[in-house]
């Protein structure tokens, strides 16, 4: 049931509009309705073929040798793809806005990086055809030590996940191996805090799970053009990304898509287009790549796991006065768009609140596993996670009422946030009393009395003082990220230098085996009092 | 007794677009001879309602019912460029596009008009029924049909318009972190009630109440598939899903819709929404958007309840009866927290 | 390779078509008669997307061998309005906002399709019971089991 | 290659072609074999098929009940006389895979399904299978352990003894997901109630071994007492012994252990 309170915020509103505001009827409804909007898999091509994947076994292998004569030979299979085929074998997604190198294959040549990354393409008359084809396949693996712990891939000795990112971590500003915030003096404040409170908080890798599964069928066009149905979340982004695979101008190709059967962030990494329509160049046939399902699930990108450490200082009446936090993002064997997850994430902090010291370290890591993507509440559903679970916790250590704790903390028109811009337009404290309304939760009446744009900036607006990290190296001209169409030369690459890790809490076993409940390490740190 | 009851709370905020290449997104509006208006997008509808909200954007603007507005997405020969359909960024950056290509249409349409009922452009006004006319003067009318067909074939005026929309990249200050990562936030406060056995570990949903800020619904009842919706992922994240059950071990890893945990339609509860609408100053309409952030809030919600029903904390996602129950024992047995 | 001719009755009419050995009725619906309501979603029996009637009664066509419907009757999406009007069904999903990708959306129609045909007044968790066995990953199921309710209390008229 | 398929009118026939063809599977309601065609099995090149009526045979008048290997679970659920068979029935899948999926497929079916199994596990039903050689009867629990060796045999029909009251059997399945969810575990329970007492108790696990497996010392509990609660405190703490659960995606090894004894006490003293 959904409720629109009119009341709050009106007088910052114009709702004098005819159509704005209306619970019109979906322009889409009817074709769903009746089963005729068009997905990318509702197009009937004349002696389509199919295309799938050998995948590799192996998380982690050096490819000694690949044989496919026997495959080529099956029955139905009228083309084999091998890495070699695909004209540029190696891209990053955000290389079309200058954000990392390109560091993925279409197709694995050398070495595989996670179980399931792709190596052969076979391009059959029937799918079983093609199953056949692939059985047939002979992939001789020289398997490498492989790691999947994110903080285990930091350690000194960690496997090299992805050469083009030896550290296992991506580079940021060409100069470090995580994004910073850095705002006030978190650690002073720490220090003079009535209560510290350090915790640990795992977010699980998620699969996206459309009831449609990633997809796209090729075909040759006329005057030497390609049709392209595709599920894609972002049409030229996939445009772009194959123009730039398959080496030819973008306006070869003609994508058709816009209806899709779910994404949730999960239809933008463009895994199927570059091979179908690679099949479609070289065999002169229609070809669809279609994920089945349990690729969908396990090599389909996930939204990557993160672990989370807060470090909070409150005092006895509430206030949050520090929040240092380190994250690590679980990027899989390649970039796609972790590297993106970790700045917004970092511009994210520390929540919703106003706190005037914020220390963030987050890292993108590499691991092999299945490469991590984005997904609905990419960048911030993790740490949310993780903040609020925080909030709840202090509120519980100083004995205030969680939601009361919120509005007491919560961040309102001109204060200052810590990634150093003023809040404005601010609408928490509002929330959280209809929230708390709707719940029957019975709030104070200065709580009930506190507005978002009430009691705000002034001396919360004021960027503290900052201590500069002098053991690190500085970049001068920070230059993140440009556009592809400025045509900018390509940039230096410098090694990060390397800091040493920051000393934590050991984290318990990930294995259920030895279980994180975190009962027994709340407990632990609870009420670790500074005076 | 080994079901207990608890109520727990989040509250948060969400960025709406990126930071990333300026973000832009492009829209087309042109009319055909009928005064029947087409938007060509690039833009992707997976389910969210990037069709329908752009449709109700461009009619409002235009002046005309959104019946003689079709929204027509995703083909790459007709639809001008679009990052994608993600980060939040539809209603808002491609909202935006659409409703200044709809303004520029607009501009030649009241143009047209001027120049058939003899008035000056600025003396016109739509009834948002089909018809302009001049201000105060209801009678002094002309149809967007009349006008289409007159600036077809009379005037050879094009009615159209080309929009974009693009938020400055913002630097990232690599020592600090300075920059402007969004020009607008959404924001939600959402109560969570469970019930934990202690004996099983398993959470049942009781019930959901919220409260979601989003700039200006645009279409309540697609705001409301979106809050229902995504609460229900809030859930899923928070107590079923994982592509990884021994996360980081990879192993045992679901291949079907019976090993990948969400929520079936037994597992539901109420949730009770409120919609606030502070209007965002460069939202579309004040529009922000409700895509993502409305699963955030619920996770930590149900992660809060539990403890509030047996006093574990569960920090590792998702919250599957196994690590309540671990937690359970492991602080021998449940500890219920006064109710709230 | 040999084409195993096949005959059967789809949305009331008499069609003919030849298959592969082992084609599943979902193939056969979508590539061989055009029919493309019924989607692809698993193939393994786990999200109902591909749900149609065999004389009457859900079957997944993803796990149907394509040759046993030989001589029945197959209901698809396709097949539900009736003449120039949408099924109460189908208005019902439409005014309850029922779908938003609209991916799932032919799959639960003929699953509560064939409960309303059996059952013309459920109760909720019989609606319930009668789309478990179909995946919606966009609605969180509510407006869905609304719209059937909605639609076998007579409130929606065809 | 494509499939072949065969289908023969009777059942021998049928059996035969199974047993001399190593890549023949037979087709019952299609949840296994269509599903292994669907995701690229290609050690299956023969479908059997079967168009015996002896397979879709429902007998169910008397007190021993006898299903034909083709029955499915929705024409189970339609039985009135099969109503102890009902609640396992409804716990299989939604209802396409009740309309599709058969009584001897499930026999088959891998965990975490094959939940009807656990049922027939604890009635001590009979399995009827014709191999080349002929047909024979085998106790289900012999035909769980031989499994993995059964190719190349069809199950006909599976019969077991009505229970005496509804009292005397009980069936829960454990699932994440409802209504419609896969097992953490599953548990049949057979009581016959001998003079106020228990005799020949029959507690079936599914998800507890790597097939169906018997909870003999929770039976041992029970054996010859009423059904008390020091009764049934002593068959839920032995519930999990000579149980070998594995980790899955639905639960671990570890949790399956420590909530068989609770939910079999919740079974047998009738809590939800």
């Amino acid at each position: 049931m959904l409720e629109l309170r009119k009341d709050i915020f009106a007088d910052e509103r114009d709702d004098n509009l005819n159509e704005i505001g209306k619970g019109t009827q979906r322009q889409d409804m009817l074709g769903h309705v009746t089963g005729t909007s068009s997905f990318f898999n509702d197009h009937k091509l004349q002696g389509m073929l199919h295309l799938k994947v050998v995948r590799s076994t192996q998380a982690h292998a050096r490819i000694r040798r690949i044989d496919t004569t026997e495959a080529e030979r099956s029955a139905g299979v009228r083309r084999i793809i091998r890495g070699a085929d695909v004209p540029v074998n190696l891209n990053t997604l955000l290389s079309l806005i200058n954000f990392g190198k390109d560091d993925e294959p279409s197709l694995a040549v050398d070495k595989v990086r996670y179980k399931g990354e792709p190596i052969i393409a076979i391009v059959a008359d029937s799918e079983r055809e093609a199953f056949e084809a692939i059985a047939k396949v002979k992939i001789d693996y020289e398997p490498l030590p492989a790691v999947f712990d994110v903080e285990d891939a930091l350690k000194p000795g960690a496997p090299v996940v992805n050469e083009t990112y030896p550290k296992n971590t991506f580079t940021y500003h060409e100069t470090y191996d995580h994004q910073r915030l850095r705002f006030g003096d978190a650690d002073a404040a720490l220090a003079t805090a009535d209560h510290v409170l350090e915790q640990r908080y795992q977010m699980s890798p998620i699969e996206h799970a459309p009831t449609e599964t990633n997809g796209a069928i090729a075909a040759p066009d006329t005057n030497g053009r390609y049709v392209v149905y595709t599920s894609t979340q972002a049409l030229f982004f996939s445009v772009d990304t194959c123009a730039k695979i398959l080496d030819v101008p973008s306006n070869t190709f003609h994508f058709i898509g816009g209806t899709v059967g779910g994404g949730f962030g999960g239809k933008v990494d463009t895994l199927t287009e570059p091979l179908a329509i690679l099949g479609a160049m070289l065999t002169g046939r229609p070809v669809r790549y279609m994920f089945g399902r349990e690729e969908e699930m396990q090599y389909g990108p996930p939204r990557g796991a993160e672990r989370i450490y807060i470090k909070d200082g409150v005092m006895r009446d509430g206030r949050v006065v520090a929040r240092k936090i380190r994250a690590y993002f679980d990027s899989g064997a390649y970039t796609r768009l972790s590297s993106y997850a970790a700045v917004k994430c970092a511009a994210h902090l520390p929540g919703p609140y106003t706190i005037p010291n914020v220390y963030g370290d987050v890292y993108c890591v590499f691991t092999n596993r299945t490469p991590a993507t984005a997904m609905r509440g990419f960048g911030v559903t993790a740490m949310d996670f993780a903040i609020e679970c925080q909030m709840d916790k202090l509120a519980h250590l100083v004995g205030m009422d969680p939601m009361e704790f919120r509005i007491l903390n919560a961040y309102r028109d001109g204060d200052m946030k810590a990634h150093r811009r003023e809040a404005k337009n601010t609408a928490l404290i509002e929330c959280v009393q209809v929230a708390a309304e709707k719940a029957k939760w019975p709030l104070r009446e200065e709580f009930k009395r506190a507005s978002s744009r009430k009691d705000g900036g002034g001396s919360r607006a004021v960027i503290p003082p900052t201590p500069t990290d002098s053991s690190r190296a500085r970049s001068t001209n920070p230059v993140q990220q440009r556009t592809s169409y400025d045509r900018l030369p390509p940039t230096v690459t410098r090694e990060p230098p390397r800091e040493p890790p920051p000393t934590v809490p050991p984290p318990p076993s990930p294995r259920p085996a030895a279980p994180s409940h975190g009962a027994t390490r709340f407990s632990s740190v609870f009420g670790t009092r500074r005076r | 007794m080994t079901r207990h009851r608890g109520r727990g709370i989040a509250s948060i905020n969400y960025p709406i677009g990126m930071n990333l290449g300026g973000d832009p997104s492009q829209a087309l509006v042109h009319s055909n001879p009928s005064g029947k208006f087409t938007v060509a997008l690039s833009s992707i509808d997976l389910g969210q309602g990037m069709k329908s909200v752009t449709r109700q954007i461009c009619a409002e603007t235009l002046g005309v019912p959104v019946e003689d507005v079709y929204v027509d997405t995703a083909d790459s020969d007709t639809g001008p460029h679009c990052m994608g359909s993600f980060a939040s960024r539809g209603t808002h950056r491609v909202g935006n596009a659409v409703m200044a290509a709809a303004r520029e249409a607009r501009g030649v349409m009241m143009e047209a008009a001027a120049e058939e009922l003899e008035v000056n452009a600025a003396d016109l006004e739509t009834d948002g029924r089909g018809n302009i006319h001049v201000k105060g003067a209801p009678h002094r009318s002309i149809s967007t049909k009349d006008v289409a067909i007159a600036a077809q074939f009379k005037q050879g005026k094009t009615i159209s318009g080309r929009g974009i929309f693009l938020v400055p990249l913002s630097e990232v200050n690599p020592e600090t972190g300075e920059m402007s990562p969004a020009t607008c936030y959404a924001h939600a406060c959402l109560v969570a009630e469970v019930d934990v056995d202690d004996e099983t570990g398993e959470v049942a949903m009781v019930r959901m109440d919220s409260a979601y800020e989003l700039g200006r619904a645009l279409n309540p009842r697609l705001v409301e598939q979106q809050l229902v919706g995504g609460a229900w992922m809030g859930v899923s994240h928070a107590l079923y899903e994982t592509p990884e059950p021994y996360y980081p071990e990879p192993v045992h890893g679901p291949r079907d819709f019976v090993e990948y945990l969400m929520p079936g339609p037994g597992d539901i509860c109420p949730h009770d929404i409120a919609v606030l609408e502070r209007p965002a100053p460069d939202g579309p309409f004040g529009a922000k958007g409700p895509g993502e952030m409305c699963a955030n809030p619920v996770l930590p919600a149900v992660a809060n309840a539990i403890f509030n029903a047996v006093g574990v904390r569960i920090d590792d996602l998702p919250i599957t009866p196994e690590k309540v129950l671990r937690a359970i024992k492991a602080q021998g047995g449940a500890r219920p927290q006064p109710r709230r | 390779m040999s084409k195993i001719p096949l005959q059967f009755r789809h949305n009331g009419r008499e069609v003919a078509i030849f298959v592969d050995g082992g084609t599943n009725l979902l193939v056969a619906l979508r590539e061989l008669i055009g029919d493309m309501t019924p989607k692809f979603g698993c193939g393994q029996g786990g999200c109902g997307t591909c749900s149609v009637l065999v004389d009457g009664e859900l079957v997944l066509s993803c796990l149907t061998l394509a040759e046993t419907v030989a001589g029945r009757s197959i209901e698809t999406l396709d097949g539900m309005k009736q003449g120039p009007n949408l099924h109460p069904l189908q208005r019902a999903f439409a005014d309850n906002f029922a779908a938003q990708c609209g991916y799932c959306t032919p799959g639960m129609l003929m699953a509560a399709k064939a409960l309303l045909d059996r059952n013309p007044s459920p109760s909720r968790d019989e609606v319930i019971e009668a789309i478990s066995g179909n995946i919606c990953r966009c609605t969180g199921y509510e407006p869905i089991i609304n719209a059937i309710l909605a639609a076998a209390g007579g409130r929606i008229s065809a | 290659m494509a499939v072949t398929v065969k289908t023969f009118p009777s059942a021998s026939e049928a059996a035969g072609a199974l047993s001399s063809d190593r890549s023949a599977r037979y087709l019952g309601g299609g949840t296994l074999v269509m599903r292994a065609l669907n995701e690229g099995d290609i050690s299956i090149s023969t479908v059997v098929r079967a168009l015996d009526q002896a397979l879709t045979r429902i007998d169910a008048s008397g007190p021993r009940i006898t299903l034909g290997a083709g029955v499915t679970f929705a024409r189970v659920l339609a039985e009135r006389d099969l109503a102890f068979l009902h609640a396992p029935a409804r716990s299989i899948g939604g209802p396409a895979v009740r309309n599709m999926g058969t009584i001897g497929g499930n026999l088959f079916a891998p965990t975490p399904y094959g939940d009807f199994t656990v049922a027939l596990l604890a009635l001590d039903a009979t399995v009827a299978v014709q191999g080349g050689f002929g047909a024979r009867d085998i106790p289900i629990e012999e035909f769980l352990q031989a499994r993995d060796r059964q190719a190349g045999t069809l199950v006909l029909s599976v019969s077991c003894t009505r229970p005496a009251s509804s009292e005397a059997f009980r069936y829960r399945k454990i699932a994440r997901i409802k209504p419609k969810g896969g097992s953490v575990i599953t548990l049949a329970a057979h009581l016959p109630i001998s003079g106020g007492r228990i005799a020949s108790a029959r507690i079936a696990l599914g998800s507890m071994a790597p097939t169906q497996i018997r909870a003999r010392a929770a039976e041992r509990a029970l054996e010859g007492r009423s059904l008390d609660a020091a009764t049934v405190a002593a068959a839920a703490s032995a519930a999990s012994e000579g149980t070998s659960p594995s980790d899955n995606a639905l639960g671990s090894a570890w949790y399956r252990r420590e909530i068989v004894g609770v939910h079999l006490r919740r079974l047998l003293s009738g809590q939800e």
